[in-house]
């Protein structure tokens, strides 16, 4: 474990960060059950395929981390993943600008439009469950009218798909075909970690989640960080648009809402308090495999869909059960 | 697990809702007759694209036989669908097509022409002037645009009297498609008509009109379903298009099973649709298209 | 010699409160000021307007002879002042470095952390006042006495001209009480000028230079420290005198046993405390910060588990796992800890008295009957001289002493026959604590058992019947009360580390 | 308003009632707004409309207010609200039992699954947000099993329908046409806000949602009071599953997933605070009414779709900051 917690563990390594991660037990739990059910699950293409299928959700849901450690939350993190995608088929497709152009204006969009939800949140005392849903709704709204109500096609930028598809590791790693998502997954995550762990921008994450009015009474332009962290937010979800967007080879402008709600959940299975000052980046990776894992898992049982569902929450209570039992008797 | 038998998933764009159920029925009547294995899954809404990739992705894991796949994007899925053309494994489209030459087969009904029997209907039945109005189900999915743009094009080429004053979009909530209706004929007192897209647009706009207190609004619906019937039988619903979602699912399994036999298969399959009211609904013709 | 710190005429008003009126105060370099008045005197007010943290409506404030206007708290640390507040300020999430650095974090390139010298530079924060705790411990896992400490730390290494101490002492014993004031003495040879606000009249002689009195949010008077006794200075603050009295210690030999504890354990905090306690008596808890007191009456309650031992109430054994079935059993605990563990900041003081008590006050619908609830919440309200626009005022903006009589206030109401207090006069003006101390002598005389846990000797021997001494959570004797038993009798007791306990008859 | 006030209130009338009806003010402007904006707005048919459309999501609200007050969220709303509806359409239809049993049973269904999320939160210290999202799956997922995913139709019972769209009001006061559903509406914000004021369950919301440390260390059951909280939540949405069906004549399994972010955004946007301690049913209602009236004005002024979403998202900021800053005056 130790060579893991150095990278990746947000910072309060003092505090017990084996204690934080919830769910790590839950995860390889489910994973044994589903190898002993299926001999399709454990399978190179398989594993793959549910590490795609978290990359998306995984980088919002790191993006909700940082605003949820502050104490805060974000609902638009779905939205602005589209939106952002959405500028990107703008600057790509409609402009026919080269690809650097593109990813910049994906990233950049989302940074601004999480600048405004923290100057809402920051400035003007609005609480981020309001203020966020409002973005929310405005992005939801702005990708439709941006877009024309269709999808942006990204055929004029051949290697868009490349972004998330095709895989930088195998030509380093022969035979390793892990796609470059869930590599810009990692990268994210890691990067993120050191953020909350190194930097003052990490520690006054948590220092607002943990009691935002001594931070104040202390100096700090809690205002200013608090925009600054809201930010961050953004340009990760603008990242996740542009994922989203290569895997799918367009913008879907309709697509995004519904995604808080998996990104926010990733992050509180993964131990991250909703009340803030507490949370990891590892909790919150783990957080999103054990839904992928899950879903994959019962899809490949064939288990039926409306015994999915009931399966999948019940299996998140578990989890978060099992493992608070595991922690509370460490 | 029992390998013998030939395993067909069917992803489709959809699951909870009666024209999806009916799909899955007519799926598992062939499965049943031609003795296959067939699993049947969509997201929750047509706005989910990257749900329904992850879907195909856990399907293919498992080796299947074929593929049956409606596409909630002609193009977003076509990388899985090569990878599917790789190992051999032949796909079958259903309810709308994918931009691409992969799938060996298209079990579909055209849209846009049945919206477009949906506008003359109406027109025939308000005396081809007056103002009508739109509950569709989304404004981005394939079949939410194509039976809009089915309805209104037909209205403008071809009646011009008649005036499209608004056309909102209720995700197919019978509930939200309820107050939307309740708001349109507000602000629209003299509306002639109503065109609901999908089911759950049709049980809306119904039930708006009773709300409202109206007996003078056309109302035109779209699939079946118990409700929609009834509405039909007493003289709420003026009528309503089908199509034919049981055919949908039965001919996409056997042209799956005829694929993987090695046999061909036709690159259309047209399922049909119909306009059913009162008159008709009972008709052998009619009654086995429709679903409760 | 200029004032370093001179404001005038500071008028400052809340919903419902005026809480400052034409208020004045000075400060000079070098020199510690004690600011004293009864509970909500304004004291915490008018030094948050110094601070920066309240804008005055109206007044003057001048630092090193020149008007200022403080904007804020960093406005307030340009002009050096620092303030150590009353509440707990402290994330609990982070670690004592990261509290102690916070806003001054040593950085690198690029906004990184220098953690290493972070903790550095909090170790020496930490030394600078003999503490030894590792900086890299979350605060969370402190006492509240160590917390305390550690925002002295906090406010010590921020090398202020201009020091406001709210309270500082109010959660500290005796030895850590030395320590601050070493430091503040150290302090003022540097020239710093302190503000001291304090209700333990003791501390006065020891460290204050000059007094000055409020009263109502108004300027009373400023007098030396040295030449003016302190019941003039008592006076000052509640406009009569005061007069104490020594606790009698009444005869119990054949009173009942109200609480029995045997072999008490958990962990390494509690380790086999034994003792028992008759109806009518007040059994002191005295030891030095962190003895295990605290943790003995958590175990009893049932607010934390326990891990061996047997509890008899009224002689039935009782197997008490939860604060309810402690309630039930007719114990109640009033907590060190108010701000966390005493009250429901946001609701009113009429239903926090209540909290404990609902039962008695609704029917069997579950309906509250408000107004005996305003009756009784009225009746504490006046007899505890707990100073509140009305019972419906939010208990966070009441001042802290008369928070602390609030909690006080909902366990007399809960009427329980064995009754334990933590620190039950933290924070308490000197008045309301002669109070406090008449109202444990009469509970006891209505035949209730009492502990009261104190870190203040007087206290201990002002109240207590006989005194239980823990040390490193023994019990390591039980000392006769009244006058047969001195201050040096407890600490010998409470410094004999891990040798066998002796009993001592009572 | 005092007159309100007295019946309304959640109970901490001292401390402002007033100031924490963060939005009235705000609804007044957007109905003067729309007034003038269309003549067909102020119409009684139209507010009565307006009324009917706030009855479910607000009944869900008030039930979503009792467990945010506590500290707590509870996401199930909307999925055991149409959990309930299957219930009373098994009850009624499938079974054929009167119309009293499809009642109780429905309400009961939603007090047994109220309480089964508030043990997971109480005894099993799982945090409500994961509780109720595994909650809000597992109903999803047993509605449509147990409805064999189609509409189950209340053609059996011709009196269902009544529940909610007749009227009994009219027929006192002829020519107030108010339906049913809008009448138990604030009958159950009227029972609710009683129970929130005067009551010791009611105190205990609050209490917890304020310190629930202080609370336990009180002697108070605290784990039994939040469950009885939770149930009570559910008994409230077994309610706008029986509002609900009786609108559409029918139990839709598929519906319900959503209608708890519409739900706790009244609630919110009502003024009471998600972490808990503060809050009344009045600014919820108002909350839910805001709602409405926004989509019910856009609707009639025929806003296109994609400006609707984006005008209700700045519009819902933009009341809450006005309202806030109202407040901040006073
Ligand atoms: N934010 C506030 N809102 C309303 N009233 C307040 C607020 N802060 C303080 N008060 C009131 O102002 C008065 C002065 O309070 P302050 O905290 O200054 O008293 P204090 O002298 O520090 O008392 P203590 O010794 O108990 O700490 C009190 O009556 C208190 O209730
Ligand atoms: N939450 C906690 N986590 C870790 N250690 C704790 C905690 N609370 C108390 N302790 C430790 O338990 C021991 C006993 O503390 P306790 O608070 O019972 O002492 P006390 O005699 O009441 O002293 P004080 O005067 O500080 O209240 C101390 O060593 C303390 O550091
Ligand atoms: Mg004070
Ligand atoms: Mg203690």
């Amino acid at each position: 474990m130790s060579a893991i917690k150095l990278g990746w563990d947000a910072g309060l390594k003092s505090s017990g960060a084996y204690q934080k991660l919830l769910a790590f037990a839950s995860l390889v739990a489910l994973i044994i059950v589903f190898s002993l059910a299926s001999p399709n699950f454990l399978q190179t293409s398989n594993i793959i395929a549910i590490l795609q299928a978290t990359s998306v959700n995984g980088v919002l849901a790191i993006g909700a981390t940082l605003v949820i450690i502050t104490g805060g939350i974000d609902l638009s993190v779905g939205t602005l993943m589209t939106f952002c995608a959405v500028i990107a088929g703008v600057v790509l497709t409609y402009w026919g600008l080269p690809l650097p152009f593109g990813i910049v204006a994906a990233i950049a969009a989302g940074a601004v439009c999480g600048l405004i939800s923290g100057t809402l949140v920051a400035k003007m005392r609005i609480p981020p469950f309001i203020a966020t849903l409002g973005m929310m709704l405005i992005l939801k709204g702005l990708s439709l009218v941006i877009s024309g109500t269709k999808p942006i096609y990204f055929n004029g930028t051949p290697n868009f798909p490349m972004i998330s598809t095709s895989s930088l590791i195998s030509a380093i790693v022969p035979g390793l075909p892990i796609p470059n998502g869930v590599l810009i997954l990692f990268l994210v995550a890691g990067a993120v970690s050191y953020v909350l762990g190194r930097t003052v921008l990490g520690r006054y994450c948590f220092a607002l989640g943990s009691n935002e009015e001594a931070v104040r009474l202390s100096g700090v332009n809690t205002d200013g960080w608090k925009m600054a962290i809201y930010a961050l937010t953004g340009a990760i979800c603008g990242i996740a648009g542009l994922l989203i967007a290569s895997r799918l080879n367009s913008a879907q402008p309709a697509l995004g809402q519904g995604y808080e709600l998996d990104a926010i959940a990733a992050v509180v299975i993964g131990g991250t308090s909703l009340s803030g000052g507490r949370g990891t980046i590892l909790g919150t990776i783990i957080g999103a495999l054990i839904m992928s894992v899950l879903l994959n898992g019962l899809r490949i049982l064939s288990v039926a869909q409306e015994w999915q569902t009931v399966l999948t929450g019940s299996i998140i209570i578990v989890a978060v059960y099992a493992d608070m039992m595991r922690r509370r008797r460490n | 697990q029992a390998q013998d038998k030939l395993y067909i998933p069917l992803i489709s764009k959809g699951f909870q809702h009666q024209f999806w159920q009916a799909v899955k029925a007519g799926a598992d009547k062939a499965a049943a007759e031609l003795n296959v294995n067939v699993t049947f899954e969509g997201p929750d809404n047509e706005t989910m694209v990257d749900k329904q990739i992850d879907m195909l992705a856990a399907a293919l894991a498992k080796h299947p036989a074929a593929l049956g796949f409606a596409a909630l994007d002609s193009q977003a899925a076509i990388p899985l669908l090569k990878q599917a053309q790789d190992a051999k494994i032949p796909v079958i489209a259903f309810d709308s097509g994918v931009d691409s030459d992969i799938p060996l087969a298209t079990a579909s009904t055209d849209n846009l022409a049945a919206a477009a029997l949906a506008a003359d209907k109406m027109a025939g039945l308000i005396g081809n002037k007056g103002k009508v109005a739109l509950v569709v189900h989304d404004q981005t999915s394939r079949t939410g645009i194509d039976r809009r743009d089915g309805f209104v094009n037909r209205i403008k080429e071809a009646y011009p009297d008649i005036e499209i004053v608004s056309i909102q979009y209720g995700a197919g909530d019978q509930l939200q498609s309820t107050e939307i209706t309740k708001s349109i004929l507000q602000a629209n007192p003299d509306l002639k008509g109503i065109f609901g897209a999908n089911e759950g647009s049709a049980i809306g706009v119904v039930n708006g009109v009773r709300e409202s207190g109206r007996s003078d609004v056309v109302i035109i619906g779209y699939d079946s379903g118990a409700a929609q019937k009834q509405a039909i039988r007493d003289g709420i619903m003026a009528g309503a298009i089908t199509q034919n979602p049981i055919g949908i699912g039965y001919e996409t399994v056997k042209a799956a099973v005829a694929a993987v036999k090695g046999e061909t298969v036709p690159k259309n399959i047209d399922t049909g649709f119909y306009y059913y009211d009162k008159s008709n609904m009972d008709t052998p013709e009619i009654s086995a298209v429709l679903y409760d | 010699m200029s004032d370093l710190v001179r404001m005038t005429g500071i008028d400052k008003h809340f919903p419902g409160v005026h809480a400052l009126r034409n208020a004045r105060f000075e400060l000079q370099p070098g020199e510690v000021h004690a600011l004293m008045g009864e509970n909500g005197a304004g004291k915490s007010t008018l030094m948050k307007v110094l601070a920066g943290i309240y804008q005055p409506d109206a007044g003057k404030i001048e630092v090193a002879g020149e008007e200022v206007t403080v904007a804020g708290p960093r406005a307030a640390q340009a002009l050096g002042i620092g303030i150590i507040h009353q509440e707990l300020s402290l994330m609990k999430d982070l670690t004592v470095a990261q509290n102690i650095m916070i806003g001054r974090e040593p950085r690198k390139s690029f906004g990184r952390l220098d953690e290493g010298e972070l903790n550095r530079r909090a170790a020496a924060a930490l030394a600078s006042i003999h503490m030894n705790v590792d900086p890299r411990t979350p605060v969370s896992e402190l006492t509240i006495a160590r917390q305390q400490m550690i925002e002295i730390a906090k406010a010590l290494s921020n090398r202020s001209r201009i020091l406001i101490m709210d309270e500082p002492t109010a959660a500290l014993t005796d030895s850590e009480i030395a320590e601050l004031f070493a430091i503040i003495r150290v302090l003022k040879s540097e020239g710093v000028g302190i503000v001291y606000i304090s209700h333990k009249m003791d501390e006065l002689k020891r460290i204050a230079d000059r007094v000055t009195v409020m009263r109502d949010g108004e300027f009373v008077g400023t007098v030396g420290a040295a030449e003016t006794p302190v019941s003039t200075i008592i006076s000052m603050m509640v406009g009569r005198a005061l007069t104490d009295e020594a606790v009698r210690v009444p005869d119990l030999a054949h009173a009942p046993t109200a609480l029995e504890v045997r072999n008490l354990s958990r962990g390494r905090v509690i380790k086999n405390v034994s003792f028992t306690l008759r109806r009518g008596e007040i059994l002191g808890f005295a030891g030095l910060m962190g003895a295990g007191r605290t943790e003995v009456a958590r175990a009893i309650f049932g607010a934390d588990p326990r891990d061996g031992g047997e509890i008899i109430v009224d002689g039935q054994p009782r197997n008490i796992r939860s604060p309810r079935e402690a309630v039930q059993a007719g114990i109640g605990y009033l907590s060190e800890d108010r701000k966390n563990f005493g009250l429901a900041l946001g609701m009113d003081v009429r239903a926090n008295i209540g909290m404990a008590t609902l039962k008695r006050y609704s029917d069997g619908f579950g309906r509250i009957d408000e107004k005996g609830l305003a009756a009784a919440a009225r009746k504490y309200v006046a007899s505890l001289t707990i100073r509140t626009p009305s019972d419906r005022q939010e208990v966070r903006l009441l001042s802290g002493g008369n928070q602390q009589k609030v909690v006080v206030a909902k366990w007399l109401l809960r009427d329980c026959d064995v009754l334990i207090f933590d620190e039950p006069t933290r924070g308490i003006d000197v008045g309301a604590k002669a109070e406090i101390y008449r109202l444990l002598a009469s509970l006891a005389e209505q035949g209730k058992a009492l502990i009261v846990i104190s870190s203040e000797l007087p206290e201990i021997l002002r109240v207590s019947h006989r005194i239980a001494v823990m040390c490193e959570g023994r019990l390591t004797g039980i000392l006769p009360g009244g006058a047969a038993t001195s201050q040096e009798d407890i600490m010998h007791l409470a410094t004999q580390r891990d040798t066998i306990s002796k009993e001592h008859a009572a």
